[in-house]
């Protein structure tokens, strides 16, 4: 828990093994309907509020980073697929850019392109899940689920055809793309994009002017802004309660800085506020990929002298930060000048978001613990790593 | 609709100080899942799901599953694999296990012995495609592949992985024919190279042969002015 | 046997049983459950006279009961509030154990 | 010759369902049984022919609410057993059937035996009364509507008694949504049928259906759905009914987002099939209750329909309804417990109170235009203050996003 | 008639003896909740429906489940306790309560019910009632509602969740 003044309340809590005629101590996980994967959580209830909340993370460790330091640098870009599972392109990305910035590599302005392409694609597939599950989580059997999955199955038949897969794209190379984009893509690419707004907009009637959505999520986990920067808490959630911080903006890196587009911001932060960032992102999205498509290049899709057997970055350090839809997604490399990478690291938005969990549950309703779980977007291969 | 239209604004959300009927919003829902039942009816793309066994969904000629090996004209001898390792050294997952074959000499005759792929260790990820410089490990498309043999039946040999020229082309013919022209180009590049290098040798031989003509010549009549002094 | 003299037994027993209840459980909601019981038997008492008895165009036993029911509902309604109420305070709903005022 | 002395009793489309009922009395006649056994016999049928369309209907119910959800969520549903997926419900039979009964360690067995079993019983028990035809009445009780509302109390001893004998802790906090929920939906739910029984002036369902039999102007229904109190009325049942199945939005529980299957958590095989059909069963008795007091029973809608044997309208309504349940269980997400009290306690029950004056005023000014003009405005007034309340704190347009500028 | 009786009122008394005497106070609950719907069976054998079937709803519907759920919520520890103490509390109970037993006996016997002639009462009419209801009785109607409105709004204010653990949203 962060100490901050604004938080008078201190949790009774039970030790372990300790019971209560009145707490009731409830394992929420490791294998459970809504915790995303496999996450365990400690709650203490009082009746069905949450007075204790304990995260329990590591069910899916699998030693990425330490893994990636005994093998080449190619070699741990498939893994970084495996992170965050539902949008492996900003992963791809955030690793490749990690990379150049240690070893001083120009990427080709058409590699940009379509790296921005698909990063932004990523955070329309994200963010169209995230509604799918948070109605899930709030027990709407699916439908809004389904729908989410159809559109973003479309998205995934893209990726198909320009990584060879669906979700482990395995894409970046250091210095541009594995591949240039087959023919007739980006017209594709483009009618996709066209479909996404209407499509929003049914998603939008759909959800947000539901009253028991509106009832569910307003006023449900929101901590204060200086809360939320203390914690460290990035992405669609910072930015729903209001704190104007994109690394797109902030850092802009690849070529961000040439299409025009906008920071929407929330002012409470709650769930609601988190959903409705949401939307308006993916609109602002859209409104990126429609310029992307219109001006992109043709040329070298990799940059010719990039090397892909046998790479060795020269003695140095980088840390490289995205905006991937989750948050500020960075990659921390130390070369020693060999082939394989002295220090790995990663700084995950999902688990860096997820440790205010605590704080925006206590005092709430069981029911409320899944929702800011939910809101809070988290895939468990990125926390646990 | 148009979607340039759209994009700027939230349509379930009215405008603030607007007032609103309760139970507004989920008559809306009700519409749209109810529109979402009945189109599914008669729109397919409405629909999310396809009938497996009997529906197929269309796979890009892009997709990626697990490596096969090529070879050109004979799985036995064609194979282009020369047992390098490379593709063994940087596979992510250490899936690929290469034994190089040798004569009994011991001299190594450039082509694998073992070469297994244990495809439920292997992701898919196709580094070993991407770093081969010899052309010759791909990506297949291939996925209707369980079996109920953990072991066996995930543990691809050669017999299983070697697949031949003409399969690639029809996988991916842009990519295999790419390919095909460049190994022509190299083939005759090498042939040219051998050609060069056969007529190179030729003419060493032819002058080594005269150098060794006129190394006899200087011997023989070195031989004769010792003789002549000799006998002088 | 007299189908009055039936109820009427039933009626002394559940009574006396109800009052053992009361007497002997520590619970605070036990003793409900006693006092419910005691309830009843009163209740079997009216209806038996009411069937049995001499005949009665007032319905007085039916009416009785019907009230005692309504009665009954609120007391439990209310006792129940007062001992959640006690227990919110002293974390027990053992009548032993509310003894602040003992002197 | 023996026949010709017990005549098969006639029948027609319209008593087509007392055929088993007639059967079974007529061989009983034929071999010479005692008049006793007759009767026994003949209410037997009866009611096994009950439990057998209302078993099918579950049957049928378990198949139509997967395939509507799938519909909704533009999938197929199951579709591989048998056409269409018709023998999907004996495949999931089987297979319930088939699966380890396990109790856990912890469970007290009896009352964790007896929890399934109770909760079939109270649901079977209320659809006996149910008028499900003109000359279909299983059990034509004087005080039909106060013991439907008498058994449907078992139910929620049972779920209590299912998430307390588990021995754990999931069940035990569905048990205690379940119960807390019950209690509070029960209340607007007998409330509201309240108008109809002062309107009626009777308990017997029976009554109340024939008393919804005419036309307005020859071509309105006479239901109690369309007066000013009836839709009222009407509209909170429907709410409340809902709760009372646990069905979506109100099914916490056994929310499986939250607390995995509530009170069924640490049931298996054959006795959570028994849960599952309690609860269909239980769905078909309240629907049809909410069909009996407000969509007039098996009233023919229009008048010219009313060659149409009667209990196919109770069935075409009971379907119709049963239908805008499973729409609503594909459309809405959960609400959250609180809210759920609170909207039962200060929204429904007020609401639900209000019907009673409106009922007796509607029939104090005779029923005409005056009724309408005096009953609507009182009936608005909640209405009115829940507007204002969604505007001022729910309501989307409360919030307002910004754009950072550059 | 008499037999029906003759089989409801020793399992209406088992149920009583289950309730008093078992010491889990979950299973105490229960079974009072039985004794009361059989004694709920047992009006509606006599010819008493209406009262049988409100008594049904009221006990087992509302008094039981609110005293099941109060166990729920007050979780009350294990039965060793009561177990322990139950032979001393016995005899007292005893004490007090045979003298009381034996002065309802000692009563009934006195009374000599078996010499009452057996007149059997109409079934009750609930029009009957329901007219008397809202005239003889209509002052204690009114009385009753006074006393149940008073009794939601008590219960609803004592129940009322004074030290709910302050959260640490932010106020709105």
């Amino acid at each position: 828990m962060i100490s901050d003044s604004s938080m008078p309340y201190s949790a009774p809590t039970l030790e372990p093994g300790e019971d209560d005629d009145q707490l009731l101590r409830v394992s929420l996980g490791p294998q459970h309907p809504s915790t995303h994967g496999v996450f365990r959580m400690n709650v203490v209830l009082d009746g069905e509020t949450v007075v204790s909340l304990k995260s329990v993370f590591g069910y899916l460790h699998r030693n990425h980073e330490k893994l990636a330091e005994n093998m080449t640098y190619l070699s741990s870009m498939p893994y970084t697929d495996r992170l965050d599972y539902i949008c492996p392109l900003t992963n791809n990305w955030a690793l490749a850019h990690a990379v150049e910035k240690l070893a001083g590599i120009e990427v080709p302005e058409r590699a940009e392109f379509i790296r921005v392409i698909t990063a932004e694609l990523t955070r329309l597939i994200n963010h169209t899940a995230f509604m799918g599950f948070i109605l899930g989580d709030m027990g709407a059997w699916g439908s809004a689920l389904m729908y989410a999955f159809r559109e973003r199955e479309k998205i995934l038949d893209l990726f198909e055809d320009l990584t060879g897969a669906r979700m482990m794209s395995n894409f970046m190379r250091y210095g541009g793309c594995r591949n240039d984009l087959p023919a007739g893509w980006a017209d594709r690419c483009s009618i996709v994009v066209n479909d996404y707004g209407p499509f929003l907009d049914e998603l939008e009637k759909f959800l947000v002017g539901n009253e028991i959505l509106l009832a569910r999520t307003q006023d449900v986990g929101q901590l204060p802004q200086k809360t939320l920067i203390n914690g460290g808490i990035t992405g669609p959630m910072l930015r729903a309660a209001g704190v104007n911080y994109d690394i797109r903006k902030v850092e802009p890196y690849g070529i961000y800085d040439r299409f025009d587009f906008r920071i929407p911001l929330g002012a409470k932060g709650d769930c609601y506020d988190r959903i409705m960032i949401r939307f308006l992102e993916m609109r602002e999205s859209l409104k990126i990929l429609r310029q992307a498509l219109d001006q992109l290049p043709a040329g070298d899709y990799i940059h010719p002298k990039a090397k892909i057997r046998n790479f060795k970055p020269p003695v140095g350090e980088a840390y490289a930060r995205i905006e991937g839809p989750k948050g500020e997604l960075g990659f921390h490399l130390i070369s020693d000048g060999t082939v394989n990478p002295f220090r790995y690291r990663i700084r995950p938005p999902s688990f860096i978001n997820l440790t205010l969990l605590e704080d925006m549950c206590l005092g709430l309703d069981l029911a409320d613990v899944v929702i800011i779980l939910g809101s809070v977007d988290i895939v468990l291969g990125e926390v646990d790593r | 609709m148009s979607a340039e239209k759209t994009i700027d604004r939230l349509p379930a959300v009215p405008k603030p100080g607007r007032w609103i009927m309760p139970g507004l919003g989920l008559i809306q829902g009700l519409v749209i899942s109810g529109k979402n039942a009945i189109q599914s009816y008669y729109k397919k793309d409405r629909m999310t799901t396809i009938q497996y066994p009997e529906q197929r969904a269309v796979i890009s000629p892009n997709f990626r599953n697990f490596p096969f090996l090529c070879y050109d004209d004979d799985a036995a001898t064609g194979l282009r694999c020369t047992a390098c390792s490379i593709c063994e050294n940087e596979c992510p997952p250490q899936c690929i296990y290469i034994v190089l074959d040798r004569d009994e000499n011991g001299k190594s005759l450039k082509r694998p012995k073992v070469f297994d792929i244990d495809i439920s260790v292997c992701m898919n990820c196709g580094i070993c495609a991407e770093v081969c410089p010899f052309d010759s490990i791909y990506m297949d498309g291939e996925y209707e592949m369980s079996t109920d043999d953990r072991f066996g039946g995930l543990m691809l040999g050669l017999d299983r992985l070697a697949k031949s020229a003409e399969y690639h082309m029809k996988l991916r013919p842009e990519e295999a024919s790419a390919v095909m022209a460049k190994r022509k180009a190299e083939e005759e590049k090498k042939a040219a190279a051998a050609a060069a290098k056969a007529a190179k040798a030729k003419a060493d031989l032819e002058a080594k042969a005269k150098a060794a003509a006129e190394a006899k010549a200087a011997e023989e009549a070195q031989a004769a002015t010792e003789e002549k002094g000799e006998s002088a | 046997m007299n189908p009055l003299a039936l109820l009427l037994t039933l009626s002394s027993l559940l009574f006396s049983l109800g009052l053992l209840a009361v007497l002997t459980r520590r619970n605070a909601i036990l003793i409900l459950v006693g006092i419910e019981l005691m309830l009843n038997a009163a209740n079997i008492n009216f209806i038996a006279f009411w069937r049995y008895g001499p005949p009665d165009p007032e319905l007085t036993g039916p009416m009785f009961v019907l009230f005692s029911i309504a009665i009954a509902a609120a007391e439990a309604a209310v006792g129940l509030a007062i001992i959640l109420m006690v227990f919110r305070h002293t974390r027990s709903t053992d009548l032993n154990r509310l003894d602040s005022l003992h002197g | 010759m023996i026949f010709a002395t017990v005549p098969f009793p006639s029948f027609t489309l319209e008593s087509l369902p007392q055929l088993p009922k007639l059967l079974v009395e007529w061989l009983l006649m034929l071999v010479g049984a005692p008049d006793w056994l007759v009767s026994i016999g003949g209410t037997a049928a009866m009611a096994g022919t009950v439990v057998g369309v209302f078993l099918s209907a579950f049957a049928l119910l378990s198949l139509v609410e997967r395939k509507t959800l799938a519909r909704i969520q533009n999938r197929l549903g199951p579709n591989r057993a048998g056409w269409f997926g018709i023998l999907q419900p004996v495949a999931d039979g089987i297979k319930m059937l088939t699966k380890e009964d396990i109790v856990p360690t912890k469970a007290e067995w009896l009352l964790h035996l007896a929890a399934p079993i109770l909760i079939v019983v109270p649901s079977i028990l209320a659809l006996g009364v149910m008028p499900l035809g003109r000359e279909w009445v299983p059990v034509n009780m004087e005080l039909g509507l106060l013991f439907f509302f008498s058994v449907g109390a078992l139910t929620e001893l049972s779920v209590f008694m299912a998430g307390w004998a588990s021995g754990s802790k999931f069940p035990m906090l569905g048990a205690m949504r379940a119960i807390s929920q019950m209690v509070s939906y029960e209340l607007p739910l007998i409330i509201s049928a309240l108008g109809v029984i002062m309107v009626t002036g009777s308990l017997r369902l029976s009554d109340i259906v024939v008393h919804q039999g005419d036309f307005y102007f020859g071509f309105i229904p006479k239901w109690n759905l369309f007066t000013p109190w009836g839709f009222a009325a009407g509209l909170i049942f429907y709410i409340a009914s809902i709760a009372e199945a646990n069905r979506c939005p109100f099914d916490l529980p056994e929310g499986e987002s939250e607390i995995v299957a509530g009170h069924m958590t640490e049931y298996s095989g054959f006795k959570y099939a028994l849960f599952f059909m309690g609860e269909y069963l239980g769905l078909f008795a309240i629907a049809g209750l909410g069909v009996t007091l407000f969509l007039g029973g098996w009233q023919a809608p229009l008048p010219f329909l009313g060659w149409v044997p009667t209990w196919i309208w109770f069935f075409a309504k009971l379907a119709v309804i049963i239908m805008s349940y499973l729409w609503i269980r594909g459309t809405f997400p959960r609400v959250r417990i609180d809210q759920l009290m609170r909207f039962a306690w200060l929204c429904l029950i007020p609401m639900a109170l209000l019907t009673i004056p409106a009922a007796a005023l509607w029939v104090f000014t005779g029923k005409g235009i005056v009724s309408w003009v005096v009953t609507v405005p009182l009936l608005l007034i909640p209405w009115v203050i829940l507007t204002i309340l969604f505007n001022k704190r729910l309501a989307p347009a409360t919030r307002t996003y910004t754009f950072a500028d550059s | 008639m008499i037999i029906p009786l003759l089989i409801l009122t020793p399992l209406v008394l088992l149920a009583a003896l289950g309730a008093v005497w078992k010491a889990r106070p979950v299973h105490a609950a229960l079974l009072l909740a039985l004794s009361l719907a059989l004694v709920a069976v047992l009006y509606l054998t006599i010819g008493a429906d209406f009262i049988g079937l409100v008594q049904f709803m009221v006990y087992v519907g509302a008094v039981a489940i609110l005293i099941v759920f109060s166990l729920l919520i007050t979780r009350p520890g294990d039965e060793a306790e009561e177990i322990q103490r139950r032979p001393r509390s016995m005899v007292t109970g005893l004490i007090c309560t045979l003298p009381v037993l034996a002065v309802l006996l000692i009563a009934l016997v006195k009374g000599n019910p078996e010499s009452a002639p057996a007149v059997d009462a109409p079934p009750l009419s609930i029009a009957h009632l329901g007219e008397l209801l809202f005239t003889t009785h209509a002052p204690a109607v009114l009385a009753v509602g006074v006393l149940l409105t008073a009794v939601m709004i008590g219960a609803a204010l004592f129940a009322r969740d004074t030290e709910k653990p302050k959260s640490n949203q932010p106020e709105k």
